[in-house]
């Protein structure tokens, strides 16, 4: 692999993420293909390390979902140690990983799909962001955005010590605990941040839902896949996003299998393309079947939307009647429709927000008990989490002095992988027909499906997180005839 | 024609450069490959010295100091003999071999034993061929 | 920086580095390096014309540093800082490259010593580029000296002090003054008493009123540095004594080699067989007599024990043969019917009057033999029918023969050596020893009196084994340099010594534990350590460990020292 | 531009986003940036067309803020447009200023990077011996991605930058003082800091902003974070809990002694220092309590895998910046 390729200015634009469509001669969609440009390796160098660092090193696979990583991390490394933990400990985790899904959901929400929706997909793309939103919703609600995704960071920092690159997990525990002073500084903010994520639906309703075409592409467009759903339970078949079982459950209802996370190797394995750095995961059960949909496929989607699939019900009241609102309007539970992913979001948004209330009421949650000192090596761990972007696996082998001998990593997004490429297949073929030339348009269409996953590639390759930057050139007859660019 | 290394010596002043001296003024010789840097101890040489002289191009580096006991500063070499083990964990894991840095205990009556060291090193650090590190440096620039 | 106007001197030496060395290509190679003004060869550079070139280059060419390629800088970096200083440059603006010592003596092939010597000197050149004008600091001398020990060369160097009119705290260890010299008779070559010689310095060392005699006393610490050291001095029966002072002259002396150590000559199995200070014991007494107390009619005295040996020491003692000799003519004059037989290996009479005496020995009638250097004689009981208590079987090197010799007593010249504690005082004082563990000089010819330890002063045989009149030169010649140091006053210390910049450092006090003469001081006020200049000997160890990079070592600081990496693999 | 507003780019390369958030992170200055330049590209939050960067006259931008390394030919490609473009030029972050944690891949050699990720793996494809490679053939189709490079590059090792932020990510406060001073600069109202300057960081290092109580040091043994109870008053280094602080650039608010956790170091060196690693060795080694090798040895024993400790953030930065096993 250490052959040396000189690359030309074209082809230095292809680390872009890439989807290649190639026409027949009748100009109809033959093939599509999206490639993903990069990865970084930390699978490889983080061995070596001492175990207890991985926690602290790994959350630079991604900025944006750092705690996601952080916690995987901080369970496999326990599994390491044995597994014991102290009780308390867990606790404080799930309640600084409810703050960190608020914080993410909102950055999310408003900051990559509330453009399309409050701008609309065909508005000026130089003002449709986040800075466009906030001109047209006002400066007051704007301010509320920001300022509630600023508490949900800051209240990370309070429990945690830092926010963004989490530095608090050790082997048996935390670093530290949360004092009372501390609670009391917190509470407000969780009613605010409850509050806010009643807003957040309303706003979706009077602006998504409140508009014909919106709910007519969520439910009629091209995104729709006939694949499965996976995401993490609680024992009540509820979303839990820091522990539980993983549960997968078909398109139809149906649960394919449940399985503990140490497990995880019997039941997901990962396809590689030469095409692509990034790997397509799959039930290893039913084999690698290829990118093809239906009953039988192999392959499953990891998302918010994937996550209220598989569950049969929310943890919370308040969240459980966004759930019956949601898959009521959208014709029943499960649901294809992908872009029903931005809903979930706000959804989940509301179950964290009620589990933050439920834990400042708790009155142990001011305890000292945060860690204990680990008493054997034991050399394994498999950590499962759901990151914002899907259910998230870190898995640890260490020797006996606590040296990590090796890791593997599922990302959120990278369970995705193939689900997004078969749908970008689907809106190109929706888009592109013979004597239909394709146009700038069917940027922001595929872009939308993309969206709908909140695809983060800092995650699954660690190359480039959050909106992502996309060039499409259609081929025929050995021809590049199209090439549209976006971001980059 | 062989590989000539280019050898960076760091020696205290009082014992081992002084042990070098003698070498010379006993008329005793040895391989022209060391260039020797004078310090005052060998407490004063910084990790960072020997890590520069390598990625400046030095095939070995070598370094002197009083034998544990005898230091001109009475414990300036143990300071030296905690960092060096460290040290080469460190050279290890960036991958530079063994034989190219070496810590050695001379005192300003061995000139002896400073000419004998200076021969075994440069043969070890011959055999071992030219550093690969400034080498790389340059490649991986030009490869991207 | 303005662009430097360097000066190089590059120095044939005669032949010594010119023989090796193409210095012109030197030349050469230096009048590219961008900073260089003028490079020049030259036959001597220390010789006075020499230095007055550099003098005349400095000030024609607005020199503003100065490199020499010549010899070790341990050698003449002060002759070419004073040089630098008559032209009004500062002499830390020098730096040289040892293109001698380590590089013309030591190395054959031209070419490559050659390719070394180009290294070294871009190195110099490189360096004093990054070089900065350094100003010493001035402090208090203490006229106050502390001699430690009481024999002849300690006793000598404090009444030369206290004649001077200087304070002195006398520290022996031994009940009594005198040392080893108190146990001899007679001295050779004059045969004059050695009882007289030291009963007269005791004396006077008892009357000063300068001197502060402390018998069975040991020096327990010393702190401080030159001018202003504080001892801490412990007498047996608890009597604890601090002093401030100006200087030390360590002469505590050397001890008898330990002739049990030696199996072949029996010692300590064979009753008659002792070494010589057992017979200056029976000289005193006037008494010559075997254990049997019979006078011996057969006397072997056997040189060379323990000394220029390959099994103990490799070095000759000095003494030993004259004084065999002395024994020769004592013993011939105590019992003048026994044969003398005087057993060497060679006859060294380097000094002053010896080899007269050497002669006259030879003419009494003493027998000489000769055995080889480690092929030692053997001794064994007589037997009955023999007329002699033991017999001596040895390979004679003048015949060539394998002999027997009868003899009644032997004595054996046990050679010196290194006291026990030497190990102990050169840790207490700060200096170091050699292989043998004898004090090192600062230099061995040029500065035999001085240490490496500025205000630390050697004499007597704790440096080497020497004779009495060396032992007094060398005690003369410390206290004389110390004198001249107090009669200037002052002191200046080197500008060389670390010093911490406050804007840098942190307070981590990663550097508190590890002076050597805890020179760093932490202000618990400003939360910052900084270094006594003073105090501090410029070890660098701090400068090294600190983590900030706050701490600098004055001429060694690291931008000098990565522009001399830079500069020899350039 | 008609108007006299600041033209903003943001930028990551090799980075994972989180200098992004810290940015977001200053909340309400954001919008105070917004009134204050126009942001031309910033991929996490607005959107902005590659195309439009390329038309862009030299120089047309005022500052460039860019996150993150060079792993691959893109990172590399953009960050020089990107510096064409530019009047100033910013590293953000530790990746841009030293290589970051992605740095540490320069350790191991690239090809067991591809083996680790798509052969030996529990959950690989069984039996799967397929490797991604840059030009492919599938059915037919030419396919490419970009070139994975042999090493991490810092941002200066690439193209030419003015000044660095250091941090991972930089605490908010100094991104945001970071900012202002260039906006001052840039709008006549301040002078600009040195080229080259380090900026949104101070000069000495973490112990000087540690309220944790510090005496002599000397070590007899380490501890691994997780193996004692540590004093939450006492410094982690006389603890035996080996802290980067002491060799690390203050400024990042002492976030993780403060919780508990020692300094890994990813504001940088020392201004004096040329290489932190090296510095943080020589320190620690230093106070070792032994004058015994064996003893020496054993006590290191309980400091495993330092080379990852020392130059956590900087690899690409340090004097080696790579394994060079041949």
């Amino acid at each position: 692999m250490t052959r040396k390729i000189s690359i030309d200015p074209i082809t230095r634009l292809e680390g872009h993420g890439k989807i290649e469509i190639f026409l027949d001669d009748s100009g109809a969609v033959e093939d599509t293909f999206f490639q993903i440009p990069e990865l970084r390796g930390f699978e490889r160098f983080v061995v070596g390390r001492p175990i207890e660092e991985l926690p602290r090193i790994v959350t630079r696979i991604c900025g944006v979902c750092p705690a996601s990583h952080h916690m995987a991390s901080a369970k496999a490394v326990d599994g390491c140690f044995g597994g014991e933990v102290a009780p308390l400990a867990h606790k404080l985790r799930d309640m600084y990983y409810q703050a960190h899904f608020i914080h993410s959901h909102i950055a999310h929400f408003y900051a990559l799909a509330a453009p399309d929706f409050v701008l609309g997909p065909d508005a000026d793309p130089a003002i449709r962001n986040v800075l466009g939103v906030v001109h047209k919703v006002g400066l007051e609600i704007g301010g509320a955005v920001i300022k509630s995704r600023g508490q949900a960071q800051e209240i990370q920092r309070i429990i945690g010590g830092r926010n963004t690159q989490d530095i608090w997990c050790l082997p048996g525990g935390v670093a530290k605990g949360l004092k009372p002073e501390e609670l009391e500084q917190i509470k407000p903010w969780v009613d605010e941040l409850y509050d806010f994520t009643q807003f957040s639906l309303q706003l979706f309703r009077d602006v998504v839902l409140g508009n014909e075409t919106y709910v007519d592409i969520i439910v009629n467009g091209p995104y729709t896949l006939d694949v499965h759903n996976m995401g993490l339970v609680d024992e009540n078949n509820a979303p839990n996003f820091y522990d539980g079982k993983v549960r997968v459950v078909d398109f139809e209802g149906k649960e394919i299998f449940k399985y503990e996370p140490k497990d995880y190797a019997e039941n997901v394995a990962e396809h590689v393309e030469e095409w692509s750095y990034l790997k397509f995961p799959y039930l290893k059960q039913r084999g690698w079947m290829g990118f093809v949909e239906g009953i039988d496929s192999s392959l499953y989607c990891a998302t918010p939307l994937s996550r209220l699939n598989v569950a049969d019900r929310m943890a919370t009241p308040k969240a459980q009647e966004g759930f019956d609102e949601m898959f009521k309007t959208l014709g029943g539970h499960p649901c294809k429709a992908l872009l029903a992913n931005h809903w979930a979001r706000l959804v989940e948004m509301v179950q964290n927000a009620e589990t933050l209330k439920t834990y400042c009421n708790d009155p142990e949650i001011t305890g000292e008990e945060v860690r204990v000192i680990p008493s054997k090596i034991t050399g394994e761990g498999v950590g499962i989490v759901e990151a914002m972007r899907g259910t998230l696996t870190h898995h640890y082998n260490c020797d006996e002095n606590g040296i990590c001998t090796r890791a593997n990593l599922i990302v959120g997004t990278t369970n995705n992988n193939a689900p997004i490429h078969m749908v970008t297949k689907k809106i190109a073929s929706a888009l592109i027909q013979p004597g239909k030339d394709p146009d700038q348009g069917i940027l922001n269409m595929i872009e939308m499906g993309f969206r709908a996953f909140d695809p983060c590639y800092s995650c699954a390759t660690h190359s480039l997180p959050g909106e992502m930057p996309l060039e499409v050139r259609v081929h025929r007859g050995g021809q590049v005839t199209h090439n549209f660019k976006r971001g980059c | 024609m062989t590989f000539e290394p280019k050898i960076v010596g760091f020696l205290c002043n009082w014992c081992s450069y002084t042990g070098a001296d003698l070498a010379g003024t006993s008329r005793i010789h040895y391989a022209p490959n060391v260039s020797v840097i004078r310090v005052m101890c060998s407490a004063r040489i910084d990790p960072t010295f020997v890590l520069k002289a390598l990625a400046d191009g030095a095939d070995g580096v070598l370094i002197c100091g009083c034998h544990p006991g005898d230091c001109h500063y009475t414990e300036g070499n143990y300071k030296m003999m905690r960092r060096f083990p460290l040290l080469k964990k460190l050279l290890a894991d960036y991958g530079i071999e063994n034989d190219r840095v070496r810590l050695e205990w001379v005192s300003a009556s061995e000139g002896q034993r400073f000419a004998d060291v200076v021969n075994d090193m440069t043969e070890r650090v011959r055999a071992l061929g030219p550093s690969p590190v400034k080498m790389d440096l340059a490649t991986d620039m030009a490869e991207r | 920086m303005s662009e430097p106007r360097t000066g190089v001197f590059i120095c044939n030496c005669g032949t010594n580095i010119a023989n090796v060395i193409d210095v012109e290509a030197v030349r050469a190679f230096a009048l590219t390096v961008p900073g260089v003004t003028v490079a020049r060869t030259y036959r001597y550079v220390c010789s006075k014309p020499g230095q007055e070139m550099i003098i005349k280059d400095i000030k024609e060419h607005a020199l503003d540093r100065v490199v020499v390629a010549a010899c070790s800088p341990r050698m003449h970096e002060k002759t070419f800082r004073k040089a630098c200083q008559a032209a009004g440059l500062n002499p830390y603006m020098l730096e040289m490259a040892n293109i001698r010592e380590q590089c013309a003596w030591p190395h054959v092939d031209g070419l490559a010593a050659t390719e070394k010597a180009l290294a070294l000197t871009s190195a110099a050149i490189f360096r004093v580029r990054q070089q900065e004008p350094l100003e010493g600091l001035t402090a208090e001398m203490c006229p106050t000296t502390l001699v430690l020990g009481g024999g002849i060369a300690g006793m000598t160097a404090a009444l030369e002090l206290a004649d001077g009119g200087h304070p002195v705290v006398l520290v022996e260890k031994a009940e009594r003054l005198g040392g080893n010299l108190a146990r001899v008779d007679l001295t050779a070559p004059y045969l004059d008493s050695a009882r007289d010689l030291i009963t007269e310095r005791i004396t006077r060392v008892q009357g000063s009123s300068k001197i502060k005699l402390m018998l069975r006393s040991q020096l327990k610490s010393l702190t401080g540095f030159v001018g202003n050291f504080d001892a801490e001095i412990v007498t047996d029966g608890g009597g604890e004594a601090t002093a401030r002072l100006g200087n030390v002259i360590v002469a505590t002396g050397y001890k008898e080699f330990d002739a049990a150590r030696v199996t072949h000559f029996g010692y300590g199995k064979l009753p008659n067989v002792i070494t010589s200070f057992e017979l200056e014991k029976m000289l005193t007494a006037g008494r010559i007599e075997t254990r049997e107390d019979r006078k011996p009619q057969y006397v072997a005295i056997i040189h060379c024990v323990g000394s220029r040996s390959a099994e103990f020491h490799g070095y000759c003692s000095r003494v030993c043969c004259m004084t065999a000799i002395k024994y020769a003519q004592e013993i011939k004059s105590a019992v003048p019917s026994c044969h003398v037989l005087d057993i060497y290996i060679d006859m060294n009479a380097f000094g002053k009057g010896q080899e007269d005496f050497y002669k006259r020995g030879s003419e009494a009638k003493t027998m000489f033999l000769m055995f080889g250097k480690n092929d030692y004689p053997f001794i064994r009981k007589a037997d009955a029918k023999d007329d002699c208590d033991m017999l001596l079987v040895m390979d004679e090197q003048l015949s060539g023969k394998r002999i027997e010799i009868p003899a009644d007593l032997v004595v054996l010249m046990v050679g010196m050596e290194a006291r026990a504690d030497s190990g102990e005082v050169a840790h207490l004082v700060n200096i170091s020893r050699d292989k043998d563990g004898w004090f090192i000089e600062s230099h061995p010819k040029l500065d035999p009196v001085a240490t490496t330890t500025d205000g630390i002063y050697i004499a007597g045989c704790c440096a080497a084994p020497k004779d009495i009149p060396d032992s007094v030169a060398q005690a003369r010649a410390a206290a004389a340099r110390i004198m001249g140091r107090i009669a200037k006053g002052k002191i200046e210390i080197e500008a060389v010594y670390a010093e911490v910049d406050e804007d840098f450092c942190s307070g981590c006090r990663m550097c508190n534990e590890l002076c050597p003469y805890s020179a760093i001081e932490y202000d618990e006020e400003k939360k910052r350590s900084h270094v006594i200049s003073a105090v501090c000997k410029a070890c660098g160890a701090c400068v090294a460990a600190c983590p900030s990079g706050a701490i600098k070592a004055r001429h060694f600081t690291d931008k000098q020292i990565f522009a001399e990496i830079e500069g020899v693999l350039a | 531009m008609a108007d006299k507003k600041l033209q903003l780019a943001i930028y990551w390369g090799a980075a994972c986003g989180g200098c992004d958030v810290s940015i977001l992170d200053t909340n309400e200055f954001i919008l105070d940036v917004d009134k204050a330049a126009d942001v031309r590209l910033w991929p996490i939050a607005a959107d902005g067309k590659y195309a439009d960067v390329e038309a862009m006259d030299d120089g047309e931008l005022d500052v460039t803020i860019m996150s993150g390394g060079v792993r691959n030919s893109e990172n590399e490609h953009i960050a020089k447009l990107l510096r064409q473009k530019s009047k100033i030029f910013v590293a953000y972050g530790s990746c841009a200023y030293m290589g970051g944690i992605p740095a540490l891949a320069n350790l191991v050699p690239r090809d067991e990077i591809f083996t680790r990720a798509y052969l030996d793996n529990p959950s690989i494809e069984p039996g799967n011996q397929t490797i991604p490679k840059p030009e492919t053939k599938v059915n037919g189709y030419d396919l490419n991605i970009p070139d994975f490079y042999k090493r991490v590059y810092k941002l200066d090792q690439v193209i030419d930058v003015d000044y660095y932020v250091p941090g991972c990510p930089p605490q908010p406060d100094q991104c945001k003082a970071a900012i202002l001073a260039l906006v001052a600069a840039l709008t006549g109202q301040a002078d600009p800091p040195p080229k080259g300057a380090v900026v949104g960081a101070f000069e000495r290092n973490l112990c000087d902003d540690c309220e944790r109580e510090k005496s002599e040091k000397k070590i007899s043994r380490f501890y691994r974070p997780w193996e004692i109870m540590q004093d939450p008053k006492q410094c982690l280094m006389e603890q035996g809990i080996l802290c980067a602080g002491s060799a690390t650039r203050s400024g990042c608010g002492v976030r993780c002694p403060n919780s508990g956790i020692p300094c890994r170091g990813c504001y940088g060196p020392a201004p004096n220092v040329l290489d932190q690693g090296a510095k943080l060795l020589s320190a620690v080694s230093s106070i070792i309590d032994s004058q015994d090798p064996a003893e020496i040895d054993e006590i290191l024993e309980t400091l495993p895998d330092f080379t990852s400790f020392a130059n956590r953030y900087g690899v690409a930065a340090s004097l080696l910046q790579r394994s060079h096993r041949q």
